[in-house]
């Protein structure tokens, strides 16, 4: 079965039992809880000293995660990984009720309901990413790509991760525009509203193809399965049209019956790392708990993947050349419309 | 081969009953024989073994003399067995040719094959004298057409062995007398018809032999033309019966009820009632003659308040009722034996006693500030079982479902005329009962006229308007044709002016 | 009869969970460990925490459940109760969050509302089929996604949260927890509410079985004719059925949402208003089935995440178990032929001696 | 405005075609006299299976693999579906009730054997079907770019289904025995027709259409199985049976009539006179209309008569 790991060789020293609560969805979702288990899945398999599992909490309500997480404490779970901002009131209150527990929170910091005020807990790390980064450069190879010189955003509902792509691929592309003399503009920005309509990804994305649109980077889950699903279908038939993926290396979801695939680019966030490295830190006595830790394209916590083989290698270069400005603080992405607005200037 | 059919010590039982104990019947070859009983005695069970609906738990079955197994109807048709059902078996949004020949389509040209079929069905239907169109929906049509397609379906089958389970039970004098011509056409064609029913009459008019069963055991069979009606009913019900309702002349009061040019329109919009006048006095029953479908249903339910008038005026004791809801018109002293007991008269998954308050659950003493008094409500419910002498298996408390149909009709007339409304409109109050029963419920109508009660009183039996009626008025096409006194008619006149002529007829 | 009626359901129970063992046996799972874990997880060893959380997942399933089962037994289907929930819940919300008023006042009128706002959803199927004899399984389907999609406007437009999937939490004062409550559970959030859903339960039987109300919502759902014929107000009666059923599910919506939880997200339709459609059948429609059904499902939901952590069954066979027993339930009447010929057997076997 | 529609109407064509081939097979069903509140379900175990047999094949079959998909998904379906049946004309149970199990067992079911025998809840396949212009069809002035230009091969089965089903279930015996027993059960159990079995084929049919339903969203849309394949079609396919007055074109009607409501709002995003109006006028959209256009056509649609009621011979 999918979800426990039967170590076959038997060690001497008693395992610790690491679990982890998904967030709305389902731990395959090709996003933040599949990267997240995989992360755990990885320590395991490379280290064999965790016994790992995931809860899928009955509904998205505090309630609800508050009591998958005390089901995981209960069992003898030692170290609680949740993915999601969702988690954070949540996490807030399980810190306290649970002290001899260490939680791993991707996305969010702990923080009382309705304030915003960071909430410190010794045994909570909190993990963010510079998505922005990550959507940064995707605009940037996706303005140096495009033949059209149209480009599109499909997002899924409006929340903060997906925001901060959305927003840095527009930056990305204004860079690119105003850098390397691309003439890209993004034609359609949406947000479709949900993650999970798979119908309207494809209905959208037809849309946007047939207007002339030939890059769309989408950050909205299963919405993006109907988007990938189009763009597979005009591929197939020879149509130059290309879907930049997000939070892991959608390289393989892109692809079509000829092997090539649809997947320009992905604009990831390392999310296996995160769990990989604080269950690293636990187990090595280095937890940064009570610790706000942001993973951005310097700790290589956010970018594009190593290997692109649809992107030219002069586009490589300059998404190269992009990236430095952002390493060497040349440029700072913007996180919001404001500072969008600001960037343009 | 003396026998067509023999039945020999036919066994049925259901859960906690035994419909038939060790039933004979034996039909001679060509012969109408009749089947007689009690509600509830097992005659449509007796036949339903015989089509091969249910399975007996003993005895055996010959058919020409051969024993045969007959486990479902299709067995039945190949034994050239027939059968129309006391409740018809029609899909009512098919057509008359789709019915008949459900089952056995042809098909040509990879389609259904309509309209040889629907040629086939006019040959029969000119043969037989089994007026239908092949292409009209069973829904549109009448009562009396839907059984004509009955009959076609199984002579459509080429049956040999007809049964008829309560085949006049819904029909017209006029179509009652057509199908009796029919069935002794069939059989002087060869075909041996078993026929239910419950009206002796018709028995003395056909049926070579009777067969009188009595709670599931066969009484007799006997020769029809050597029986007295008298004696068959004897024979039924284990004592004397009186076919003559006992009543004295009638002693009208005041008028009650009074109808002013009422017009109403039916379910599609045509007029069905057409300026129709009437006035019923207290202490009458006044009848109301006509054949099936012209206008009865429709006047009952303006009366009632189940259907909007199109114009005119309908009165209780000068109090205008005519556009009130049915509540406001039972509370001004209106009660109304239903024509549907299962549509209207009964609900049919609440308990007895439930049924028994239908209309009076809001009033004390069954309730006080919305509140059912459970009590009060049993109580009242045993009252009127004990008094109306209503049958049933677990008294109050009965789902009124697994009732007869006898039984029902005795429920609702119990709280109808426990109500004792000053206006009782009784329509086809015996539609199905036995001769027993029947004469129960006559006896209570006659009584509610003596006590002053204005009876309006509907029905499409000629018998049961002239026994009752002190007053009868015919209706024709949605008009009423002509009022006569009861005791100086007679059914040749009303026939006369059910058709359209008749004494006062205007033209 | 009465005894074989609440016999069946409990067989029902038995035969899911004997299937549900065959299939942990076959896939590799031990049984016993799961179930006592599941039993565990449920507090029904005596874990008053976990025992809390039971009680809190049945006191939504109760209401829910009779909403459904009310709609029934009028003669309608109710699938609605999800939009109805929603809606009542967002009203719920929406008073928590944008008032301010004494403890006691606040709470009451948030219900209160919530209560109004699910009959107000519940009276437009019930008016389309009242006026236009529109079937209410298409309106009721229709209105839920309407409710789906009004709230994903209406929360960030007038409560916007942290983020904008969620509402602002309420102020204290709206909620349906109280703090002996959660203390005496140790901690679990339930409420309130579940007194509330056994009032409903108490006060729905009363009023089917002991009103004249009830008798007329009955008389309607079992002959609409013989109704009328009765002076009964056919149309009315089912507008007002639609809206009791609405009025359950939308005081669900504020057990669950000032309840359970203490915002409102947006962007999902909550499962327990289809879960009550299983609730309301497998407690036959009787308020008191009904009742021990949600706390079957009840401790079903609470339990299983600790079945999964603590054993190595797999979540997902939770529901598959659910499935098997309504499935079982459903065909009762194999249970019963079988109840019939153990009894026609046992009976033949004395009468023997 | 004639761009924007050519734009529109392939699209909601590609929505409508699962949509109505699983109401087509409620249809089925509730025409025999069952009521199949268990399509959601039904098409799931479709979807399921069309991705899991596509996904296993593909390799070695190539193309042809989505058509064994496709085929495999209404086996499914159809072998799923004797459950309903059983439960529902065997047992005489309470049809909500077995139909309810029906998409509960399905839902877990589905999920918890695509994480055991691939590892994951989400099985993608490489390839499905792709929109293509029908030959010498889509030439067709007016008709031609609504309906033969970037269609889906299956849109045109559906289609064909359709046809084939009015015309089987209007001029076959068959249909008339199958309508027969929805209509009056007595009827045709007197005439000889084995009732049971003409339900147990109506509802089998229905499995076996609502599981091409699932199998067509994967191989046309959706691209992948994952658990949100269970996102309340078949419950809007129930709603276009009804909606459609139980009758093939009447389906037909109210299938397209959602799908392109459905699609109307999800492209409405893209036309930039529309961008600015509050959403919830979109998303509420084909709901609402469908709510008015009851209003304003539907009154008094009545089922089959029988439909719901469990057929017990020895009742009359
Ligand atoms: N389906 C059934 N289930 C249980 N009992 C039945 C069933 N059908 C008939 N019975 C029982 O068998 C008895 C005989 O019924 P049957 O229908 O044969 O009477 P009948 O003589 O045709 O009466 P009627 O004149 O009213 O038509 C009834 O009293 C009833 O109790
Ligand atoms: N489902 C059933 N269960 C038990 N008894 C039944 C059932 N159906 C019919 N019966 C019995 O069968 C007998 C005859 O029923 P039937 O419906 O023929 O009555 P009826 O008097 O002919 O009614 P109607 O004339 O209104 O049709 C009754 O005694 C009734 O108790
Ligand atoms: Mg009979
Ligand atoms: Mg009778």
């Amino acid at each position: 079965t999918g979800c426990t790991n039967k170590q076959s060789t038997p060690s001497t020293q008693e395992k610790t039992k690491v679990g982890m609560v998904t967030d709305s969805g389902t731990i395959d979702d090709k996003s933040f809880n599949q990267g997240t288990w995989e992360g755990i899945k990885k320590y395991a398999a490379d280290k064999g000293t965790i016994e790992e599992k995931y809860l899928q909490p009955s509904g998205e309500q505090e309630t609800d995660y508050i009591n998958a997480i005390n089901d995981l404490v209960d069992s003898g779970y030692k170290i609680v990984v949740t993915p999601g901002f969702k988690f954070e009131t949540a996490i807030n209150k399980a810190a306290d009720a649970h002290k001899d527990s260490t939680f791993i929170l991707i996305d969010g910091m702990p923080h009382e309901e309705g304030k915003f005020d960071f909430v410190k807990h010794d045994n909570v790390v909190s993990v963010f990413f510079t998505e922005h980064e990550a959507g940064f450069l995707a605009g940037v190879a996706s303005a140096l790509s495009t033949k059209t010189n149209k480009l599109g955003f499909v997002g899924g509902m409006k929340i903060p991760p997906v925001e901060k792509f959305g927003i840095g691929f527009k930056a990305g592309v204004l860079y690119a525009n105003k850098t390397f003399g691309t003439k890209a503009e993004i034609v359609d920005y949406i947000y479709q509203g949900t993650f999970d309509d798979v119908a309207a990804g494809q209905t959208l994305a037809a849309g946007m193809y047939n207007k002339g649109v030939d890059i769309i980077f989408h950050a909205a889950g299963g919405v993006g399965a109907g988007v990938f699903n189009e763009a597979k279908q005009r591929a197939e038939k020879g149509q130059k049209v290309w879907v930049v993926g997000v939070d892991v290396d959608q390289y393989e979801t892109g692809k079509i019956s000829n092997g090539s695939s649809v997947t320009l680019t992905s604009a990831m966030k390392r999310i296996d790392v995160a769990a990989y490295d604080y269950i690293d830190a636990k187990l090595n006595g280095n937890f940064p708990g009570g610790q706000i830790i942001t993973l951005s394209l310097a700790e290589n916590g956010v970018g594009l993947p190593e290997n692109n083989p649809n992107l030219s290698a002069d586009t490589i270069t300059k998404v190269e050349q992009a990236k430095k400005d952002v390493l060497d603080k040349k440029i700072t992405v913007p996180t919001s419309e404001d500072e969008l607005a600001k960037f343009m200037k | 081969m003396e026998y067509i059919i023999e039945m020999i010590n036919i066994r049925k039982e259901f859960p906690g009953i035994v419909a038939n104990d060790n039933i004979t019947l034996q039909v001679k070859p060509g012969e109408i024989h009749a089947l007689l009983g009690e509600n509830g005695a097992g005659k449509s069970t007796l036949m339903s073994v015989l089509f091969g609906l249910y399975q007996p738990e003993a005895g055996t079955i010959k058919v020409r003399g051969k024993e045969v197994k007959i486990t479902n109807p299709n067995i039945a048709n190949d034994l050239g067995i027939g059968m129309v059902h006391q409740h018809f078996k029609l899909v009512h949004n098919f057509t008359v040719t789709e019915n008949i020949i459900l089952g056995m389509e042809r098909v040509k040209n990879g389609k259904l094959d309509i309209d040889s079929a629907a040629k086939r069905i006019e040959e029969l239907s000119k043969r037989y004298k089994l007026t239908v169109n092949p292409h009209a929906k069973i829904e549109d049509i009448s009562v009396g057409m839907q059984q004509r397609v009955e009959i076609l379906k199984m002579l459509y089958r080429d049956a040999e062995i007809l049964i008829f389970d309560e085949p006049t039970a819904v029909l017209t004098p006029q179509e009652i007398e057509e199908l009796m011509h029919i069935m002794k056409n069939m059989a002087a064609e060869g075909k041996t018809i078993i026929i239910i029913t419950h009206k002796l009459k018709e028995i003395k008019a056909v049926a070579d032999r009777c067969t009188v069963i009595r709670k599931g055991k066969s009484i007799a069979t006997v020769d029809v033309k050597e029986t007295s009606e008298e004696k068959m009913a004897e024979l039924m019900v284990g004592r004397q019966v009186s076919f003559k309702v006992d009543k004295k002349p009638a002693n009208p009061g005041k008028e009650v009820l009074r109808i002013e040019n009422l017009n109403v329109k039916d379910n599609r919009g045509i007029k069905a009632v057409k300026d129709v006048n009437l006035a019923v006095r207290s202490g009458e029953i006044l009848g109301v003659a006509g054949v099936d479908g012209n206008g009865q249903t429709e006047l009952i339910e303006a009366i009632t308040g189940l259907r909007n008038i199109e114009s005119g005026k309908i009165f209780i004791n000068d109090i205008e009722i005519s556009n009130l809801p049915v509540r406001k018109r039972s509370e001004a002293g209106l009660g109304h034996i239903p024509e549907d007991r299962h549509k209207h008269g009964l609900v049919l998954d609440f308990s007895l006693e439930d049924n028994m308050i239908l209309e009076t659950y809001y009033k004390e003493p069954f309730s006080s500030k919305g509140i059912l008094n459970r009590e009060k409500i049993r109580s009242y419910a045993e009252d009127l079982i004990k008094q109306f002498d209503v049958r049933s298996g677990q008294g109050a408390t009965t789902l009124t479902r697994s009732m007869s149909g006898g039984n029902q009709q005795k429920a609702i007339i119990a709280r109808e005329v426990d109500r004792s409304p000053e206006v009782l409109v009784v329509a086809q109050p015996t539609r199905g009962l036995d001769v027993g029963a029947i004469e129960y419920i006559h006896k209570r109508i006659v009584q509610e006229r003596d006590k002053g009660k204005t009876i309006l009183l509907f029905s499409l039996e000629l018998d049961e308007v002239l026994n009752l009626s002190d007053r009868i008025a015919v209706m024709y096409e949605g008009e009423i044709v002509g009022i006569v006194n009861a005791s100086e008619t007679n059914e040749n006149e009303l026939g006369l002016m059910m058709a359209g002529g008749g004494r006062d007829s205007h033209e | 009869m009465n005894k074989k009626k609440i016999i069946i359901p409990l067989l029902a129970v038995l035969l899911g969970f004997i299937t549900g063992a065959i299939v942990m046996i076959l896939t590799g799972h031990n049984p016993i460990e799961a179930y006592s874990a599941l039993l565990k997880g449920a507090g029904l060893f005596g874990d008053v925490k976990r025992f809390g959380d039971t009680l809190l997942n049945m006191t939504t399933l109760i209401l829910t459940g009779l909403s459904v089962a009310f709609a029934f037994r009028t003669g309608l289907f109710n699938i609605g109760a999800a939009g109805q929930m929603l809606m009542g819940g967002f009203v719920a919300v929406l008073i928590g969050v944008k008032f301010n008023l004494p403890p006691f006042i606040h709470v009451t009128i948030a219900t209160i509302t919530a209560v109004l706002a699910g009959a107000a959803w519940g009276y437009i199927p019930g008016l389309l089929k009242a006026k236009f004899r529109i079937h209410e399984v298409v309106s009721t389907i229709m209105m839920n996604y309407i409710a789906m999609w009004s709230v994903y406007y209406l929360v960030p437009k007038y409560i916007p949260g942290s983020f904008s999937t969620e509402s602002k939490a309420i102020n204290t004062s709206a909620s349906l927890r109280t703090e002996w409550l959660t203390n005496l559970f140790k901690g679990s959030y339930v409420n309130l509410g579940l007194f509330l859903a056994l009032i409903a339960v108490l006060l729905i039987w009363w009023i089917l079985e002991k009103t004249t109300f009830g008798y007329e919502l009955k008389a309607v759902g079992f002959n609409l004719h013989a109704s009328q014929y009765a002076g009964m107000k056919v149309n009315r009666n089912m507008i007002l059925s639609m809206m009791i059923s609405g009025a359950l599910a939308g005081l669900a919506g504020a057990t669950y949402y000032i309840g359970y939880a203490n915002n409102i997200k947006i962007g999902v339709l909550p499962s327990q208003g289809y879960d009550g459609i299983a609730v309301a059948l497998l407690g036959l429609n009787s308020p008191f089935g009904v009742a021990l059904t949600a706390l079957l499902f009840g401790f079903m939901n609470a339990g299983r995440l600790f079945m999964q952590s603590s054993t190595s069954v797999p979540n997902e066979l939770v529901p598959i178990i659910i499935a098997i027993i309504i499935f079982f339930a459903a065909t009762s009447l194999m249970l019963e032929t079988w109840l019939k010929k153990s009894e026609k057997f046992f009976k033949k076997s004395e009468g023997g001696k | 405005m004639w761009d924007i529609i050519t734009n529109i109407v392939p699209l909601a064509l590609a929505y409508t075609a699962p949509l109505l081939i699983i109401a087509l097979g409620g249809l089925y069903s509730e025409r025999s006299g069952v009521v199949n509140i268990g399509l959601e379900g039904l098409m799931g175990i479709g979807a399921f299976t069309s991705a899991l047999v596509i996904s296993k094949t593909a390799g070695n079959l190539g193309h042809t693999a989505v058509y064994v998909g496709l085929l495999a998904a209404a086996l499914a379906g159809g072998i799923f579906s004797v459950l309903h049946a059983f439960a529902s004309v065997t047992m005489r149970s309470d049809q909500v009730v077995s139909g309810t199990a029906i998409n509960i067992l399905s839902a877990a079911l589905t999920v918890y054997l695509a994480r055991s025998l691939t590892g994951s809840a989400n099985i993608q396949i490489v390839s499905g079907f792709i929109k293509r212009d029908v030959p010498v069809l889509s030439k067709i002035p007016v008709i031609g770019p609504l309906f033969f230009r970037e269609a889906y091969i299956t849109t045109l089965i559906v289609f064909l289904i359709v046809v084939f089903s009015w015309f089987i279930l209007y001029y076959r015996p068959f249909g008339l025995r199958l309508r027969a027993c929805g209509e009056n059960p007595q009827a045709a159990d007197s005439l000889g027709i084995n009732v049971l079995k003409m339900r147990y084929i109506g509802v089998i049919i229905s499995g076996v259409l609502a599981g091409l339903g699932g199998g067509i969203v994967i191989t046309t849309y959706s691209g992948e199985f994952s658990p949100l394949v269970y996102s309340g079609l078949g419950f809007l396919a129930l709603a276009a049976l009804i909606f459609g007055k139980w009758n093939p074109w009447g389906v037909v009607g109210a299938s397209l009539f959602f799908g392109l409501a459905k699609t109307v709002a999800d492209m409405s995003k893209l036309f930039e006179g529309l961008k600015g109006m509050p959403n919830i006028i979109f998303n509420t959209f084909p709901y609402v209309v469908t709510l008015v256009a009851l209003v304003l056509f539907s009154k008094n649609a009545a089922g089959p008569k029988a439909a719901g009621e469990p057929y017990d011979p020895g009742k009359r």
